[in-house]
This record gives structure tokens, C-alpha cells and sequence, in this order.
């Protein structure tokens, strides 16, 4: 079995309003020191397989085919073998 | 900062001879003889910025050049027009000092490369082309048209933009209470989105798009601009190729949040009447807004763009006019009002900035950092656009279809089977997939949900409600582009008549392929020729619209859709009415005539996987009459449903009649016709209605005093049948739920191998 | 009897004053979130809608707003408040009721006329209504799937504190059906579907009317004066 | 200048309706293989102050004030200096 950690970000030249957002209530939570908030999303799969090689392609398929949307977003990811 | 300085040019742009040389102007959308043009009106080069701004300023989003001149065909006065085309948003009075401001837009190609934020925006473009013109806005409607459900990639996008569409408006409070929704694989690669909003506004907080006042303020209002949708306007007027794909990072991403704020904002500062011109930054973003305002104010604006609020370090004057972030207005106030401004945007956490001035004369300059970068005279860019007449040319395929028949091959379908294949197919079933996503009762005063003919909001401390609904079916449009344009119109008044209304006016959304192919230009030209006509005939007149042309991926133009959107007043809350039967025994009457029609039929497409023929032909003195008989019917208290017969003709208007009042219902007529034929044909100007049987009679007196034929056909029943009897054989006999599953089922079957679920 | 409806950005409160205003027909005022003082109210409707466009998490950021401590002093005296979709959100994230709320489990938003089932009506909020009668009241909402522990289940039910379940049809996947839970005291109510929709025929049902009659017969009864 | 980078997880107790809605998904597109997914945010926060230490303990003041929901959620950070 193997986990893959994948996190997807927003692009950085796209908008990213929700960020904006949280930002602006960390200020008024008294946090006048913080500059920027981006979020985005950390996603953990779970997949069966002989090797981590065939894992990680088979996770880069998903990233590409579902879990980003290669329009706006960018995705990384790790891969281990777990129990 | 002096007048009298010379244009710069910025060092890591190309020069103004460059430009020329190497017809860089070519790339960002201009023709040669364009080009000269520009070179004329400045009597010099232009530099990177002005002949940039030329470019979306003349694109065929901003300009209509290839549309103008067909566009004048369309009546658009009346008596209560108090602003026709030309404005954010079309305005028709509704009496008591009251006013319905609305529009319709298209985001089709933001939406095929980038459906979800594609279609928010366009959502949100639209709106704040309603609150621009001082409205508050108090409904949406959308229209859609995708390829075939069985491709995952059309799946992808039908499903995103729903999504998209459902995140906007719902976010910002505003119900979605209507719309449509047809999946054709001529739509396959280039999807239709096309969103319209509905604003109410008092007489006298109606707000323009103006620059006036010597030495008076321009503000900017709203969210930063960055690096999105860079030329925008210039994209959504040219063929969607792989080029596109490359000019994704241009896409925009829409913040309801931030519109909900601006327009709180803009809402308090038209109460206050502290506005002397108000523009929303929509396509070509600060330019088109900026020299628009400057030129119908018949003055010059000057703008510091240092001043501009920016989300990116580094930009470019080029990138600061052309972006198109979202969710900005451009306010001419008084001289000292600034600081009012300035504390309602505080107060509600929006930015705010004054970024020069209105000045002397007709001339528009931009300054960055000290040096002026653009000296241009602002008429040349809006008033002196070019215009252009391309030549026509009469399809073959319309000369082929002259011959074709559809009817008698159709003919041999068993209606029984007919009608459970219409039924279950997307366009026909059930759109409830799509409209449990929209927030269809917020703010409380929709009365008809989204289901029936039209949706209905009440207007609040009045006895009046709003009718609302959008139409097209480009498939009649393309086997004969005068009647279905014609169709379009005489249509959506139907469907607004049905809900008990008055229909006020037009707002239209021309989807078309490439101008510049002699058989497409034909077709628009023909298209306006049938609107314009119905629009006569009927007393709608087009009070705004929208021109949406080379819809087209690799060579293959859509079908020519203009998308219709009506607006009905509805006099009193009593006669507001729906589709659906209500009571058991009531009659069921049919008004106007059923001819052998199938072309361009939703049968005659799951039949044979396409179209031709001719499409159905509309006589609009009878449809008028037809309207006539049922506004005066319903206003009577005659009528408990009224349904308009439209695709999958008599069987689907009876079925959906009794799918969503759950009533049963017995049909008998006779005719000369094929009963598959009689059933399904597409035939116009007929409408359903179901009365108590004691005021039958006065139905048909008042369809006799106008000449409609009006034919018993049945009645409503209790029990669990819908049954179709012709000429004494019984040739549907379905269970209401059997064929209520069916319906309901057929987009959220196709749907089921949904392809993106992440966001 | 005074009705307070704060208001944050993004929320829709005109549609819950405008109830007051026809079922109740009592003063009632629009209050910015940037105010904490509601000492001079004696009931409070958190209205529906997106506050802060329902980022990060549905009514997270307005539960952190400075308005939300004149709401908790209000709920300590045991003044009436009541959150409604969005403001039920809030009341969640501020912890005045337990529990949390996560997308639909479908991953839509969902706009439809639920049928509901009144669980208890031995609180202000329901008085009017009886134990299991089925009420037709709208819902518009993405995140409306209620969760709570074992543990915290186990005690709402002890202590009756729910108040509505959704009946034929779960639209969200919350555990139980659970549409609308109230504190311990029971003077503290958050609903998912929204009643203030729901308060003339032609809405599509009026079974909202009686949530807020009861309100004012609670208030009346137990020593409100005009 | 500090750069804290934050995840927020469901806790393992809460059943994610977003995870299993992706991993059906996955299933349908051919990944047979995915046993389970689990959805969570990833968001980048910058704050400026002097000390990473310091940066540290307002980040952790922050989860536990907004960024993360306790009663369903958990939250981990890593911080390091950025220019
Ligand atoms: N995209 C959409 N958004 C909102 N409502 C929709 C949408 N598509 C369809 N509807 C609603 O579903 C109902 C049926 O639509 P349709 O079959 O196109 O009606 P008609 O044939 O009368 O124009 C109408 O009430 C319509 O408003
Ligand atoms: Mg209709």
C-alpha cells in the first residue's frame, strides 16, 4: 500500500479571494503582521500497488486527469510506502 | 501634469515603428487598414499602449463592428423605454415610479477553456451591468447550451459551469429563477454560456455611464487589478484554436465576496445621489470604461495609473488598461464628494481611489510614473470605430433542406415509444439537476419556482410580480434563420404570457459563428430580420442585448443561436399562474393549430442524430392573437394552468403539465394527421390550458372574438394515468410515475460519470 | 418585543427582517457587525446568506466579529436567538451549539423545500408547532451536513435538543437527519432550512409562520412587555 | 519575513463526504486501486516578525483562533525564513 500526499495551489498570478479574505480577519484578530494568505488543499490517497514507481504515475495521472485543474492550478506530490 | 508633453514609449516595449515594421498590431487583433486608421486619427505612430487600446476598443466585443449595422434594425423604443441599447442595462418602466433594469451577456469563451470561472463571471459581469445603472439586482437567469452528455469532456464543462454559475449567484444573494439548458453536439467544443440579471430600480436613481464637470474626480472602487484576462474582449472575438490553451493564465477568477461589497457600496452611494457617473469595468476593463464614460460625457478624462490599485508589482500601463480583473466600477463624482465616497467604501472594507480627473475638451491621457504613455482623442475610439458590411451568401444546406420531409419518415414511430424516448432525453427531462444548485428563493419574493414557463418575483409592497424567462432554439434558427428569429421572440413572450404577464421588452444574445464567412453572416442578418419583426408585431422592443460572434473551433460554426430574454409585468398577484394541473375534471384546451412539423424537432434529432427540413413557421398576427386570448384569460380568472406547447410539442407540454402538478390526464382528439406526427410536432403559437369545466365556455367565447381555434382535448385526472387517444385508438397509455422517474432521471443518469468534483 | 438582525458582509438579512416585520409585525433593525452592544433587543435573528462569501469555512469569519459578543451576552441572559442556514454556521463556529457542518455529501448546493419533522416543541422556538408534525420549509445551502460525536449526540437527545429532522429525504447527509438543534437552555436554536421563506402561500409554503408566533408567545408569557 | 505553512485535516473520527465523493471518481475514471481519500487545506500564511520562535507561537494562536474548526478539524504548521 502506498500514500500519496498531493497538495494543489492556485497559480500565483491567479486571484485567490478566500485567502484575501482570511487575511483580512487575522487583521482584526489583532494579527496587523501577517502580509499574505494563499490556501489551497493537501489531499492524502491511499492506493494499492506493486512498486512505488507504478504509485507515483499512476498519481500523477489522477493529479492531472481530476484532482488539479491545470488551468488555474499546480500540483505537487509524495509518495511512501505505508503497512 | 502638462498636455503638452510628448507621448512616451516604455523601454521593454516595442516601438511605435516596430509596431509598424513588423505589423505587431496584427497580433493583438487589428487589420492593416485598421491600423492606418489609428496612424490618421493620431496623426503619428501610435506607442505599445494606444495601439493597444485601439485594438480592444475596436474589437468586435466593444465595438459591433460587424453587427452594428444589423443591430438598427431592432425596434427599441416604446413607451415605457427609459433607456434603450447603450447603457450598462436596458430600463422599462413598471408604473408607480418604478422601473425593471435588465440584460443579457455571453461568457462562452472564458467558459470553454475555464468553465467554473468562465461562467461565475459571466455572472457576475452581468450583474454589476445592472447595479452600474443604479438597480438593485433581484434576479438571474442563465442560458446554456453543451455538446452531447455521452463525451466526459462536455460533462466536465456542463457541470463546472452550473457549479460556477451557482457559486456566484448564490453567493451574492441574488435568486436564479429561471433559464434553459440544450445539449446539441454543434455545441460540442464551444459551449454557450449566456447569463442575464434583472434589477429594480426608483425613477429617479437612475445612473449613466458619464464623465462631466471639468476638474470633477475619477474613482475607482473595488478589488485590485492584476495580470487576469488580458485582453479579453480581443479573445472573445476570435475562434477558439489550441492558441487558446496557451492563453489560459489570462483567465479571471471572480470574488462574490468582493461584488457582494461593491455593490452595498454602490447601492448606498445612489441613495445618497452622490453619482454623476457610474461604469463598470467589464470587458477591456479600465479602458473601455474610461473612454466610454469620457466619450458620452463629451469630455476628456485623465487618469495617473500610479494611482491605480494594483495586485501585482511590476505592471505595465498595457497591463493595467487591459486587465480584466473582476469586480471594479469607475465613479465621476463632484468635486468634494470624494471623501463621502471614500467613508462607504471604509465602511464596508472596499477599496477606493481617486485616479485622476475629468478635463477640458475631448482628449484621453494616461500618465505612468511622471511620463504621459497614451494621447488619444477619445471619439475616435468609440464614435469613429470601424463598421463593417461583410457580404452574404445563402447556404447550400438551406437550398437542400427545401425538399426535405421529415414528417413522413417520423411518421412511423409508435407514439408510445416516442414519447419515452423524448422524455428521457436530457434536453427534454427534467432540469432539476441544474436548478436545486441555484439559490432560486433568496430574498424571499419568488412565487413561481423555477419548473414551470417562467419564473415570478413578487415585487415587494405592490400588487405587481415580474415575469422572467430566456429562450432560443438554435436548431430552427439554423434551418431558417428568419423564422426561428422570429420563433425566439413570439416564444419567450408566450412563456411570459403563460405566467399570467404582460410582456415589457427584449434583451437578446446573438451566439453566432465567424462575420466574415459570407453563409454565418447570412445567417445573422437574417436572424435580426425575424427578431425584428416579431419584435414589432408584438410590442417588445430591445431595450439591450449582446453580440457574441465566432463561436466556432476548427472551422465549424455552432448553430446560429440568439438567445432570447423576456420580461413580463404581471398586474396582480392573483394572476400569477403556472404550468402544472391543478385539479382533478378540470378541462384541458388547446389554443391554435398543429400542422405536420417536425423539422429541426427534438424527435426528428433522436431519431436520426440531426436536423433539416424547415423548421415550424410562425404567422405572427396568430400568435399575437393567441397571447391576446390568454393574458385576457388568465386576467379573468378563467385559466388554473397555462403551458406553452415548445420542443416535443403537444405529448411533452400534457406530460410536463402532469409531471409537476402530479396529476393524471385523459387526452382524445382526432386528426388528419399521423398521431406520432400530431403529437410531437413543433408547431407554434399553440398554448395548453387546464380550466374548471364551468368556465370552458367563457375560454372558448374569447378565443372565437379573436379567431383561435380552441379544441376540448380532455381533462385532468386523479389517477396515475396519461393517456393519448387518437381518432378512437389509444396510443399512449403511460403510469405519471413511471414517465415522472424517467424525466427525472435523464440528467442525473447522464451525469453520473461526473469527471471533477475537487473544487 | 425588539428583534436585532446582524448584519455581516455577504449576509441576506433584508429577507429575515421583512418576516418580522409581516408575521410579527414588531420593531425590528438591521445591526453591522461591527456593533457588540444588543443589550436593547430581546431577540436575535442571525440571518441567512454567505458571510464573508462563505470562505475558509461557512460562518467562521463572522463568528470571530465583534457582533458575536453582544450575541452571547444576549444568549446568557437567556434572550431568544436563532440562527438560520448561515446563521446557524455561525453559531456553530462560535460554539454557542455543539457540533460542526461539512459540505453536502453530495458536493452540491442544494435549493429545494425540505419536509421536516418537529421533534420537540417544548422550547420558545416551536410552541406553536406540534411533536411531529411534518412542516414544508425551504433550504439553500453547500455545507448544511451536520456532525457531532457519539458522545455529544447522545447528549442532545438526552436533553432534547433536536428540534427539527429532515423526513423522506436527507439533503446533505447530516447525522441523523438533524435540520435544527437548540442549546441545553433551549434558548438558542440553529436551523439549516429557512422559515422566514416561508411565511406566505405563495412562497410555496407558509409553515414558517409559526416558528416565529411561538417566539412572540414565549416572549409574552414569560414577562416581555411592549 | 516568515513563511508558515499550515495543513488542517479532519480528524481520522469524521467521515469526509469530499474525500469518498473524489475517490468514487477515481474508481469511475479506472483507478480501482484507490482505498481511500481524504481532503484537507494547505495554507500558506506570511508573516513578517523577528524571531522564528515568535512567528512560531502567533501561527499556532491563529489555528486555534480561526484556522482551524477543533471540533472536527486538526492542525499542523511548519515555519521557516523567507527573504
Ligand atoms: N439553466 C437553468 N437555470 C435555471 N433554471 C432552468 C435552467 N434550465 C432550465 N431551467 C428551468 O427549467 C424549466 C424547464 O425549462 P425548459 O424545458 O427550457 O422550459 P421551456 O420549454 O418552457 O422554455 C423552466 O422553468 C426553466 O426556467
Ligand atoms: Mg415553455
Amino acid at each position: 500500500m502506498f500514500k500519496a500526499i498531493i497538495y494543489v495551489t492556485l497559480k500565483e498570478s491567479v486571484l485567490d479571494p478566500q485567502g484575501v479574505a482570511v487575511q483580512g480577519s487575522l487583521h482584526t484578530l489583532g494579527f496587523a503582521n501577517v502580509k499574505e494568505v494563499r490556501i489551497g488543499k493537501r489531499l492524502e490517497v491511499l492506493v494499492e500497488g506493486e512498486s512505488k514507481q507504478q504509485a507515483e504515475e499512476q498519481v500523477k495521472v489522477m493529479c492531472e486527469k481530476l484532482l488539479a485543474n491545470p488551468v488555474i492550478e499546480n500540483y505537487t506530490y509524495e509518495v511512501e510506502e505505508v503497512a | 501634469m502638462q498636455s503638452n508633453q510628448m507621448v512616451k514609449s516604455l523601454p521593454h516595449e516595442p516601438t511605435p515603428e516596430e509596431i509598424r515594421d513588423q505589423k505587431l498590431y496584427q497580433e493583438i487583433g487589428l487589420k492593416d487598414e485598421e491600423y492606418e486608421r489609428v496612424v490618421g486619427h493620431l496623426n503619428r505612430l501610435p506607442n505599445w499602449t494606444e495601439i493597444s487600446i485601439y485594438s480592444v476598443m475596436w474589437s468586435e466585443h466593444c465595438s459591433y463592428k460587424s453587427s452594428k449595422t444589423l443591430l438598427k434594425k431592432f425596434p427599441t423604443t416604446g413607451p415605457r423605454v427609459l433607456q434603450g441599447p447603450g447603457e450598462g442595462a436596458g430600463v422599462v418602466d413598471i408604473g408607480d415610479q418604478q422601473a425593471v433594469v435588465f440584460k443579457i451577456e455571453s461568457h462562452n469563451h472564458p467558459s470553454a477553456v475555464e468553465p467554473f470561472q468562465g461562467a461565475a463571471t459571466g455572472v457576475g459581469g452581468i450583474i454589476r451591468d445592472v447595479f452600474s445603472m443604479g438597480a438593485r439586482p433581484i434576479a438571474l437567469l442563465n442560458s446554456l447550451r453543451f455538446g452531447d452528455l455521452k463525451t466526459p469532456r462536455v460533462r466536465y464543462l456542463f457541470e463546472q459551469a452550473v457549479e460556477g454559475i451557482a457559486h456566484y449567484g448564490n453567493r451574492m444573494g441574488v435568486p436564479t429563477v429561471a433559464g434553459e439548458v440544450v445539449f446539441d453536439k454543434a455545441y460540442e467544443e464551444n459551449p454557450l454560456v449566456n447569463a442575464m440579471c434583472v434589477g429594480l430600480l426608483n425613477h429617479h436613481e437612475l445612473q449613466k455611464g458619464i464623465a462631466k464637470g471639468v476638474g470633477n474626480p475619477v474613482i475607482y472602487v473595488g478589488a485590485s487589478t492584476g495580470r487576469d484576462g488580458i485582453h479579453g474582449a480581443t479573445f472573445a472575438s476570435e475562434e477558439l484554436s489550441e492558441d487558446s490553451e496557451e492563453k489560459r493564465p489570462e483567465v479571471q477568477a471572480g470574488d462574490p465576496f468582493m461584488e457582494k461589497l461593491l455593490l452595498e457600496a454602490c447601492m448606498e452611494m445612489v441613495q445618497e445621489g452622490l453619482l454623476l457617473g457610474i461604469q463598470d469595468m467589464g470587458a477591456a476593463g479600465l479602458t473601455s470604461s474610461s473612454t466610454e464614460m469620457s466619450a458620452k460625457g463629451k469630455h476628456g478624462i485623465e487618469l495617473n495609473l500610479d494611482l491605480v490599485p494594483k495586485r501585482e508589482e511590476g505592471m505595465t500601463p498595457y497591463e493595467i488598461m487591459l486587465s480584466e480583473s473582476q469586480e471594479r466600477m469607475l465613479l465621476v463624482v463632484e468635486k468634494g464628494k470624494e471623501e463621502r465616497i471614500k467613508q462607504i467604501c471604509d465602511k464596508g472594507g472596499l477599496q477606493s481611489a481617486v485616479i485622476g480627473q475629468v478635463t477640458e475638451g475631448t482628449q484621453y491621457r494616461l500618465y505612468f510614473q511622471g511620463d504621459l504613455v497614451a494621447d488619444i482623442p477619445v471619439l475616435t475610439l468609440v464614435d469613429d470605430a470601424p463598421c463593417y458590411v461583410h457580404p452574404q451568401k445563402v447556404p447550400a444546406y438551406y437550398l437542400e433542406n427545401e425538399e426535405v420531409r421529415p414528417e413522413k419518415e417520423l411518421a412511423q414511430i409508435d407514439p408510445q415509444e416516442a414519447m419515452l424516448k423524448v422524455l428521457s432525453s436530457p434536453n427534454m427531462g427534467s432540469k432539476k439537476w441544474v436548478y436545486r444548485q441555484y439559490d432560486h428563493m433568496a430574498r424571499a419574493s419568488t412565487a413561481v419556482l423555477p419548473g414551470s414557463d417562467a419564473g415570478v418575483i413578487v415585487i415587494r409592497g405592490t400588487e405587481k410580480a415580474l415575469a422572467r424567462c430566456t429562450d432560443g432554439n438554435g436548431r430552427y434558427v439554423y434551418l431558417d434563420p428568419v423564422q426561428g428569429g422570429r420563433i425566439a421572440i413570439a416564444e419567450s413572450a408566450r412563456n411570459v404570457i403563460c405566467a399570467g404577464a404582460e410582456p415589457l421588452g427584449v434583451t437578446d444574445c446573438l451566439n453566432f459563428g465567424s462575420p466574415e464567412k459570407p453563409e454565418v453572416y447570412w445567417q445573422l442578418a437574417q436572424a435580426i430580420e425575424g427578431m425584428s419583426e416579431a419584435c414589432h408585431q408584438l410590442q417588445t422592443p430591445v431595450v439591450g442585448g449582446n453580440v457574441s460572434l465566432y463561436n466556432e473551433t476548427k472551422g465549424e460554426a455552432i448553430y446560429p443561436t440568439p438567445i432570447v430574454g423576456m420580461v413580463g409585468l404581471v398586474t396582480k398577484r392573483e394572476h400569477i399562474t403556472t404550468q402544472s394541473f391543478k385539479q382533478a375534471d378540470d378541462l384541458i384546451l388547446l389554443l391554435g393549430d398543429t400542422y405536420a412539423e417536425l423539422g429541426g424537432s427534438e424527435l426528428q434529432y433522436l431519431e436520426t442524430g440531426t436536423i433539416s427540413g424547415r423548421p415550424p413557421q410562425l404567422d405572427l398576427e396568430k400568435e399575437q392573437k393567441v397571447q391576446r386570448v390568454v393574458l385576457q384569460a388568465i386576467r379573468q380568472g378563467l385559466v388554473a394552468s397555462a403551458h406553452d406547447l415548445s420542443e416535443g410539442g403537444l405529448a411533452l407540454a400534457v406530460a410536463e403539465s402532469c409531471m409537476t402538478g402530479q396529476k393524471g390526464a385523459e387526452i382524445s382528439l382526432e386528426t388528419t394527421l399521423a398521431p406520432t406526427v400530431h403529437l410531437f410536432s413543433e408547431s407554434q403559437s399553440r398554448i395548453l390550458l387546464s380550466v374548471s369545466a364551468e368556465k370552458a365556455a367563457q375560454v372558448e367565447e374569447l378565443a372565437k372574438a379573436e379567431g383561435v381555434t380552441c379544441t376540448r382535448l380532455g381533462k385532468v385526472t386523479d389517477n396515475d394515468k396519461v393517456t393519448f387517444t387518437v381518432n378512437g385508438d389509444r396510443v399512449i397509455d403511460l403510469s405519471l410515475n413511471e414517465i415522472t422517474q424517467q424525466w427525472e432521471e435523464a440528467i442525473p443518469c447522464a451525469m453520473k460519470q461526473s469527471s471533477r468534483s475537487t473544487s | 418585543m425588539r428583534f436585532a438582525v446582524p448584519v455581516f458582509p455577504g449576509s441576506n438579512d433584508m429577507d429575515a427582517v421583512h418576516a418580522i416585520e409581516d408575521v410579527l409585525e414588531r420593531p425590528v433593525t438591521a445591526v453591522w457587525h461591527h456593533e457588540s452592544d444588543l443589550s436593547q433587543y430581546d431577540a436575535i435573528i442571525i440571518p441567512g446568506g454567505c458571510s464573508y462569501g462563505d470562505y475558509l469555512r461557512p460562518g467562521a469569519l463572522a463568528a470571530r466579529s465583534p457582533i458575536m459578543e453582544g450575541v452571547q451576552k444576549a444568549a446568557e441572559q437567556g434572550k431568544l436567538v436563532i440562527g438560520i442556514s448561515n446563521g446557524f454556521q455561525i453559531l456553530l463556529e462560535s460554539g454557542l451549539l455543539p457540533g460542526a457542518m461539512r459540505k453536502n455529501d453530495h458536493l452540491q448546493f442544494r435549493c429545494d423545500i425540505a419536509t421536516l419533522i418537529v421533534e420537540n416543541n417544548q422550547n420558545p422556538f416551536t410552541g406553536h408547532y406540534q411533536v411531529g408534525e411534518r412542516i414544508r420549509i425551504p433550504i439553500a445551502h453547500a455545507q448544511g451536513n451536520y456532525y457531532c460525536d457519539e458522545q455529544t449526540l447522545a447528549e442532545l437527545k438526552k436533553n432534547n435538543q433536536i428540534v427539527f429532522k429532515y423526513v423522506d429525504e436527507n439533503p446533505n447527509g447530516s447525522v441523523e437527519g438533524i435540520a435544527g438543534i437548540c442549546n441545553k437552555r433551549g434558548n438558542v436554536l440553529g436551523m439549516m432550512p429557512h422559515p422566514e421563506r416561508a411565511i406566505v402561500d405563495w412562497m410555496g409554503t407558509s409553515d414558517g409562520v409559526k416558528l416565529f408566533t411561538s417566539m412572540l408567545r414565549y416572549w409574552e408569557e414569560n414577562g416581555g412587555a411592549e
